[in-house]
């Protein structure tokens, strides 16, 4: 099912919108990944297209029909609660043949399909309990295995596995993935597990304050953000960002980091001006950054703090009056308070407008990263 | 899926509260709204036992002015409402409280809840009875057979305070109904909020301040408005109990409306009375609605 | 007879239903009707007539108020028996309301024609009879013999006092006096019990003392001030003399019964149908239930002392009719039933269940009746009965009254002021329908 | 969360003095129940031992052990020349009237609880507003109007009319009630419910009232024992006799004043109490078991 | 407040035990997490700690007070339920305050604390809010407010920050920590998240089906897991597992992985048998397989799926029956169905008894992986 939401707009207290023109489109049988800052909007829009919320404004159409008006119970979702919603009376087992008995599926049969979703969520062995003797994590698998077992059109997931442990959570992942690759159905997940939206979602969708901000594909997010706030949410942890100044003169480019002048040699095309000064971010990420000298900047600054991590230490350093953070190999000893320096190739930095927030990397160099290193390899 | 099935869609999301409400409101309207309806206009004739109606103007509230039992009447109503609904509302409140909160063992309370249903279960007859059997100014009286075991002449008990044998009577029995629906919606406050309030510190005290009287507003206000309005309105166990007497020293207004109305057949006279009672019972509701701000209560739905 | 013409068209099967409403215990009210149908059909039979007439019986047991109320509803919906059977003051407003006939007729019938004929009061209205008499009773006073013994009275003069009584050498004051000889001598408790609640007993007094309660002429209840006066002066008396029982007023009806069953008073104002009820329950604290041998040896009974010396003596009764719903389909056959339910047999057998006295003279003669230990001893108080108004606002006088008496019994008011203040309620209460005697 | 942290909390106290604070309460409340409570015992044991014994001495001790007074469970009693209709039938005409009131009265009443509570229309507050209103009017005085009604319906003399007028004047208070438990039940069931394929209506059957069931135990009492011990109605509206009721048959009992058999009533009136007792302690274990919990509701 | 749990059972049901003989110290100031897999106990250890659910056996002490029948409230505990349990009747800002109202603080105080608590977890703008008006992030931060306020002596948090976004996470993670380090707190957070667990616990202590498995700092559960269920559980993604079998002849020891014979010349203390084959585990890191050939030991495989995670690509290999994952550089270029080889050096290699579990690896292995690269370095 192709879901389309056509300017839409929600209000709840009739004074600001909490979802603001929203435009977007789900193509059938896609993966989309909805994140996006606690409160910006997410459950509301997915609300709106179970048909729990109706917009205030604006139209959803699924596969090409305005369904604004059409009562959730025929649009044939299967749709995980972030609070869950679990039916306290009924077993973990009539919770989750209830879907199954709404389409009136014969006893029998429902509670086979019932029981296999409940294995698949690793269950099996709790069918007769109700949700309240459940631990949360359990109670949320229950919740995810209400979701799939009547095979919906649209599958909405709202945090589906933010009380599972790791490993379930890629099993249970994996699991998703594949029934709804092999159904065709059309997912829209919110999650705030950067790694799953990357992994799972054909395309991320990142919002704000209501509003759509990027909507692209996993690897375009992470290698172009279209602006800061993307920059600064999408990566785990996130992108370190210097303050720095971008001058263009004559049509050249110039900015300063860390006393160092660097030189952008590709142009820069979002810059109007020919002639200006302009204060941005400059941002690299944490796994782009370096010890060493050998790259195309470098950064001078002192150790603050050391984290373990398990593979590698992350450490946060101290620039000038910025803090960024870096991956370092967990054998090489790195001590707080000791001076290091570091080093990032040119093609991993992205400018950013101090004011507006906006890309103004040119595209080169953002497709530079692609395409200079596939061809090293 | 076309246009006109969403319209129809629209229809029926819009009618279904309708059509839920239907059964209730076309018996409200017909045995409760058109009956008062009769009543308020009934309270401008002389209907008596020939069933007529008489237009008498305001003859009815007239008469009742000039009626010297009056002040009385209406002094006995405020109190025996006053003090009744005080039984009623805030022990019924702590007969909740401890049957479903703090007592925790189901049976228990249940025990508890039983025993404190009996005056309601038993026939009025018969609880007004017993009553009468225990408080009986004559030796005969229960409680004065005991203290004649032990050679004290009979107790006057409450044949002297009949205002205190109607609040005390009507009390016990009004005490259960606020106990019954406070402990079902105590029974329905959800475990993990009394876990996050021990957890913060909160005495058993500020529990119930702070958790369960909140979670029993509507609940709290339902009890006060209906058992207020119960009382104005009621009188069988006054009736049976005192009859209204000694004189007049029990008599409220809806006695006297239906002493008017059956026992000297003024049905007239007597919806006047009722009339003059939902005035102040409408007056004492609207009062109540805004010290618990029912309109608050009226949450919206979240199904759009 | 002449009922053939109204009754032309008979249901079917020649089957004619009359249908017939009792309230209380008092089942043989209704058991003569059916009785009295099987007369009915026997005559009709003989006449040739193709008629059954069934009686449709129905016994209620809520309240009076409630009987009553019933019945104005369902003659109002059309459903209201043929015959209502009711204590005869509520002629007044059945009359008024046009719920059932005059019966004039009855008074000429053969049947009726030894009704005492003080009895026909009861049954009259705005001149016309709206009932057939269907009993009477007696409201004697109980004196306690054992106590009188106690006192020093011999066999004889306790055996005689009803008599006294009723020659109107002892009255009400001699009365007042022994009672609190007896009680100041600590022979029993109390000296004189009356009903714990509001009835017809007290209006006896009202006529003891000359005093009237209803005006025929204006068709108005009488606020009679000097007899009232004295009415209420006496009970005054009696409370402050502590010849009662402190808060009498709010007793239970068990506890009096059992205090006057247990001897702790000498009078006892009561009526005849006691001597049934302490034969139901246990009443007597060693014996339990007694029977009326017991309570004949152990009680007299006698009517209400006259006020005066040589004064009338007074008792007062509260007759039931058979009345007649005004709209009913068979007037003739119901009439008729009427007529024939009067028979002494039928009147006997209700007289001796339910503890009654008979309505016309013939069944006061009945043998049956007259061997009977205590009905037999007080048949002749029929003759010195009185009746309460049949005038609707009674009601609200005896509430009243009641309050009044109430106020001076616990002396939270003085004869005087009560008085007044009845006089005050009444005019509210009653307004055009009352007229004050002073 | 600036401030600077002065820890304290004297450990080796805390254990004593919070165990006997802790038990303060509960030993009040015992205390408070236990109290109040005794005099309601002692009266109904009284009833109880007055219906077994012949006569009380002194007003409270048990003299002589009979079950005479009972006797009306084996035989029709008789009194005073009448016989009285079997306690059975009277006993099973109770029931079904007791019962078809409750049934009627939960399914209207929590029908129009939902509305009332959990759907937006115009009007919905009035309706709360009126229906308490109606309230306000003593039922006695509404007797003789509600009679014209049911005259003018063809209603008068059957017991259809009397249920209904009977349900109508109960519903108010049972829709009140349910109102407010219906208030308490988070949106997120009901969501889940209308996502599961259930339209409104059937999400209020199977999802929402299931959770309300300690509402429906404290109304379906209420309504049970309203059908139980109504007479009033009954005795006015409804002529013919076949339809005695426990409560009518108990009046017949104390119909004349001076005529009351005082064991036999106490007999019979505890006869009386013992369905709705059962009813009360039945409708209280099944339905106050509450499988509310879990989750984070919304 | 040191918190000691000794012999602790609890059994909801009567006939298994929910926890089974829990025995764990938590010093005085120490910050611990609680991992395990979802549905093990974790909650039910924090409840019991908290008080609220009686220990069916065992005792808990604070500071070496036997507490198990103090009450809750006195135990100045502050916890944010796994389910929130926000007071639904009152607005954010009564919900923070309520503990302090719950010892009295003077009510301007008291509304200023909850303030600034209230700041702190950017919920400033929404102080009159009902529960019922927030979002699952945003209701799950007033639980946190909550839970700091009152700055108590024992910090409980089931999951705090499972509805977070990762930006706020990392920060609320770093205020939590902050606070807990200032005022001293004991502080025990349950959490699924284990970069979380690894960076802000000292101590890590893991539970599986009741029962304590592990209880070490971060870094020695990462490095040195006690047994096989710990290997797998702890890193993201988990250890690659290669069936493989183990023999001792003569005090050497062998094993084979993928047609490699690997010597271990590093005795091996935990086999008893001088002459055995033992079926093992062995354990490798997805961080630390490379691809190439110039470690100590190679794998062939198929690729399988390629992720792309942002910073790097995840590989799922096929090499024999197993699948194994590792992280490629984002910009190598890796297809699905292509052969490649990966390299590993022996000391990341972790070896389990298949039947036991247990680590075989000698500590000197485990050890050695530290040791020999700090030197190196
Ligand atoms: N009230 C109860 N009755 C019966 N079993 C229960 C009850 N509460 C919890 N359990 C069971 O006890 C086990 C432990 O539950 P607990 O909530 O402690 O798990 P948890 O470790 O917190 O898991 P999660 O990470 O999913 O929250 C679970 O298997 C659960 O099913
Ligand atoms: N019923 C409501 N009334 C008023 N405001 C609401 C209501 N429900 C949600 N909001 C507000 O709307 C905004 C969006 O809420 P929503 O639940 O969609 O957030 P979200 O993106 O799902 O956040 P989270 O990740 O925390 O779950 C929030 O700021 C929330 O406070
Ligand atoms: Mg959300
Ligand atoms: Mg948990």
């Amino acid at each position: 099912m192709k879901i389309e939401l056509k300017n839409i707009c929600k209000t709840f207290n009739k004074q600001s919108n909490t979802i603001n023109n929203l435009d977007m489109t789900i193509n059938d049988g896609e993966f989309v990944a909805l994140v996006g800052p606690s409160g910006c909007g997410k459950s509301t829009t997915m609300l709106m297209i179970a048909g729990i919320y109706k917009p205030t404004s604006g139209n959803l159409y699924f596969d090409g029909q305005l369904v604004n008006d059409l009562e959730p119970k025929d649009r044939n979702i299967g749709m995980v609660f972030q609070s869950y919603a679990l039916y306290p009376h009924m077993t973990v087992l009539d919770n989750i043949a209830f879907p199954l008995k709404q389409q009136k599926v014969p006893k029998e049969e429902r509670y086979e399909r019932a029981k296999n979703a409940a294995d698949m969520v690793h269950l099996g062995h709790l069918l007769d309990r109700k949700p309240s003797q459940l631990s949360g994590g359990q109670q949320q698998r229950v919740a995810l295995a209400r979701a799939i077992v009547k095979k919906p059109k649209v599958l909405l997931l709202d945090e589906p596995m933010s009380n599972l442990d790791a490993r379930l959570k890629i099993e249970m992942r994996e699991e998703i993935s594949r029934i709804q690759k092999e159904l065709g159905i059309t997912a829209i997940m919110v999650t705030h597990d950067q790694e799953e939206a990357m992994t799972t979602a054909d395309r991320v969708a990142i919002m704000k304050e209501g509003e759509l901000i990027q909507y692209s594909s996993p690897m375009e997010l992470y290698n172009r953000p279209k602006n800061y706030f993307v920059a600064q949410f999408i990566g785990n942890p996130p992108m370190n960002f210097l303050k720095s100044q971008l001058a263009v003169k004559d049509g050249k480019c110039q900015f300063y980091i860390n006393d160092t002048t660097v030189d952008l040699n590709n142009h820069l095309p979002k810059i109007k001006s020919h002639n200006s000064i302009k204060d941005i971010y400059a941002g690299i990420r944490p796994y782009d950054l370096k010890l060493g000298q050998k790259g195309d900047i470098t950064l001078d600054g002192v150790v603050s703090l050391v984290e373990p991590t398990g593979h590698s230490k992350m450490v946060n350093v101290k620039v000038g009056d910025d803090r960024i953070r870096f991956f370092a190999d967990p054998l090489q000893k790195i001590e707080r308070g000791s001076k290091i320096t570091l080093t990032a190739s040119i093609s991993s930095i992205h400018l950013f407008d101090c004011e507006s927030g906006e890309n103004l990397t040119a595209e080169t160099i953002g497709e530079g990263q692609d395409n200079k290193l596939v061809i090293n390899s | 899926m076309k246009k006109s099935k969403f319209l129809i869609n629209g229809m029926r999301k819009h009618s279904l509260p309708w059509l839920m409400l239907a059964p209730f409101l076309i018996l409200i309207v017909i045995f409760f709204f058109l009956p008062i309806i009769l009543i308020a206009v009934n309270a401008f004739t002389d209907m008596d036992s020939a069933l007529q109606w008489t237009f008498n103007g305001i003859d009815n509230f007239k008469k009742m002015l000039l009626d010297p039992n009056m002040p009385e009447i209406l002094k006995n109503t405020f109190i025996y409402v006053f003090f009744t609904l005080a039984i009623n509302v805030l022990f019924g409140l702590v007969l909740g409280l401890l049957t479903s909160y703090f007592i925790q063992k189901e049976s228990v309370g249940l025990l508890f809840r039983t025993i404190w249903m009996l005056p309601r279960i038993s026939p009025p007859v018969v609880y007004v009875l017993l009553w009468l059997w225990f408080f009986d100014p004559s030796p005969y009286g229960i409680l004065n057979s005991l203290r004649a075991l032990v050679d004290l002449p009979p107790g006057e008990w409450l044949s002297s305070n009949p205002k205190t044998a109607i609040v005390l009577a009507n009390g016990m029995i009004g005490a259960s109904f606020g106990m019954i629906i406070f402990s079902s919606a105590i029974k329905s406050i959800p475990e993990n909020l009394f876990q996050a309030a021990k957890v913060d510190g909160a005495s058993q005290w500020s529990i119930i301040q702070d958790i369960i009287i909140p979670a029993i507003r509507w609940p709290l206000m339902f009890v006060t408005m209906w058992q207020l309005l119960s009382l104005l309105t009621s009188y069988e166990y006054i009736l049976l109990l005192t009859g209204g007497g000694p004189m007049v020293e029990s008599e409220v207004l809806s006695l006297y409306s239906y002493h008017k109305a059956f026992e000297s057949f003024e049905y007239g006279y007597g919806s006047a009375v009722s009339l003059v009672l939902v005035v102040i019972a409408l007056g004492f509701s609207a009062i109540i609605w805004k010290v618990f701000g029912m309109k608050k209560m009226m949450g919206t739905s979240r199904v759009e | 007879q002449k009922q053939s013409e109204a009754d032309a068209q008979p249901a079917d099967n020649g089957v004619v239903t009359i249908s017939a409403w009792s309230e209380g215990a008092e089942v043989t009210r209704l058991t003569n009707l059916e009785k009295a149908s099987e007369k009915l059909n026997e005559e009709l039979k003989s006449q040739g007539k193709d008629i059954q007439v069934k009686v449709e019986p129905k016994s209620f047991d809520g309240g009076w108020d409630q009987y009553a109320k019933q019945f104005m509803l369902s003659a109002k919906a059309g459903k209201a028996p043929d015959i209502y059977i009711t204590p005869h003051e509520t002629i007044g407003w059945l009359a008024d309301g046009n719920y059932i006939m005059p019966l004039d007729e009855l008074r000429d019938s053969k049947e009726y024609a030894d009704v005492f004929p003080k009895l026909w009061d009861a049954a009259s209205y705005n001149g016309h009879i709206w009932g057939a008499l269907q009993d009477n009773e007696a409201r004697p006073v109980f004196y306690n013999k054992n106590i009188l013994k106690d006192l020093g009275w011999n066999e004889t003069e306790i055996e005689e006092l009803p008599e006294k009584v009723r020659r109107g050498e002892f009255t009400l004051d001699d009365m007042t006096k022994l009672a609190e000889e007896v009680v100041k001598q600590g022979k029993a408790k109390y000296g004189v019990i009356h009903r714990p609640v509001n009835g017809a007993d007290f209006h006896y007094f009202n006529y003891l003392f000359g005093g009237q309660l209803y005006s025929e002429e204006d068709n108005k209840i009488v606020l009679d001030k000097s007899a009232v006066g004295k009415q209420l002066a006496y009970h005054y008396e009696l409370a402050q003399k502590k010849l009662l029982p402190d808060k009498l007023i709010s007793m239970e009806w068990k506890n009096v019964h059992r205090m006057v069953v247990n001897g702790e008073t000498l009078f006892y104002y009561g009526g005849i149908w006691n001597v049934f009820n302490w034969g139901n329950d246990n009443f007597h604290d060693q014996l339990g239930k007694v029977d009326a041998k017991w309570v004949n040896e152990n009680f007299g009974m006698m009517l209400v002392p006259a006020a005066e010396k040589g004064g009338e003596p007074i008792t007062l009764s509260h007759p039931f009719l058979y009345t007649v719903n005004a709209k009913t389909k068979h007037p003739d056959l119901t009439k008729r039933l009427l007529e024939l339910v009067a028979d002494p047999k039928l009147q006997t057998e209700h007289n001796l269940q339910t503890f009654h006295l008979p309505v016309t003279e013939r069944a006061a003669e009945d043998p049956e009746f007259k061997t009977d230990l205590t009905l037999g001893n007080i048949a002749y108080m029929s003759e010195y009965t009185t009746f309460l108004p049949n005038h609707e606002g009674f009601t609200k006088y005896s509430n009243v009254f009641w309050n009044s008496l109430q106020a001076v019994e616990l002396g939270k008011q003085t004869p005087d002021q009560a008085l007044e203040s009845m006089e005050a309620q009444l005019k509210v209460d009653l307004g055009e329908d009352l007229k004050i005697v002073e | 969360m600036e401030g600077i942290y002065e820890p304290k909390m004297e450990a080796p106290k805390i254990k004593t003095v919070s165990k006997w604070n802790a038990r303060i309460p509960y030993i009040i409340a015992y205390g408070t129940l236990g109290i109040t409570t005794l005099p309601i015992i002692l009266m109904y044991l009284w009833l109880l031992m007055s219906s077994f014994s012949t006569q009380m001495k002194h007003g409270v001790i048990p003299v002589e052990f009979t079950l005479e007074n009972w006797r009306f469970l084996w035989t029709n009693v008789e009194m005073v020349g009448s016989v009285y209709p079997s306690i059975w039938t009277a006993t099973w005409n109770s029931f079904v009237f007791a019962g078809v009131l409750t049934v009627l009265e939960v399914i209207i009443g929590v029908m129009a609880g939902y509305a009332l509570s959990r759907m937006e229309f115009p009007g919905r507050q009035g309706i709360m507003k009126m229906t308490m209103m109606l309230h306000a009017f003593p039922s006695v005085a509404l007797l003789i109007a509600v009679f014209f009604i049911l005259n003018f319906m063809g209603l008068f003399d059957s017991l259809l009319g009397v249920i209904l007028v009977k349900t109508a004047l109960q519903i108010p208070m049972t829709a009140w009630i349910i109102k407010g438990f219906f208030d308490d039940v988070p949106w997120d069931l009901e969501w889940a419910g209308l996502i599961d394929g259930c339209n409104r209506f059937k999400v209020w059957y199977t999802i929402v009232i299931p959770i309300i069931k300690p509402g429906i135990a404290a109304v379906s009492i209420f309504s049970f024992l309203a059908g139980w011990s109504e007479f009033l109605l009954l005795y006015t509206f409804v002529l013919s006799d076949d339809n005695i009721t426990l409560s009518t048959y108990l009046q017949k009992l104390i119909s004349d004043p001076n005529l009351v058999n005082y064991g036999l009533l106490s007999a019979v009136s505890l006869f009386y109490m013992i369905p709705v007792l059962i009813f009360f302690i039945f409708t209280q274990k099944s339905l106050m078991q509450v499988s509310a919990g879990g989750g984070k509701g919304v």
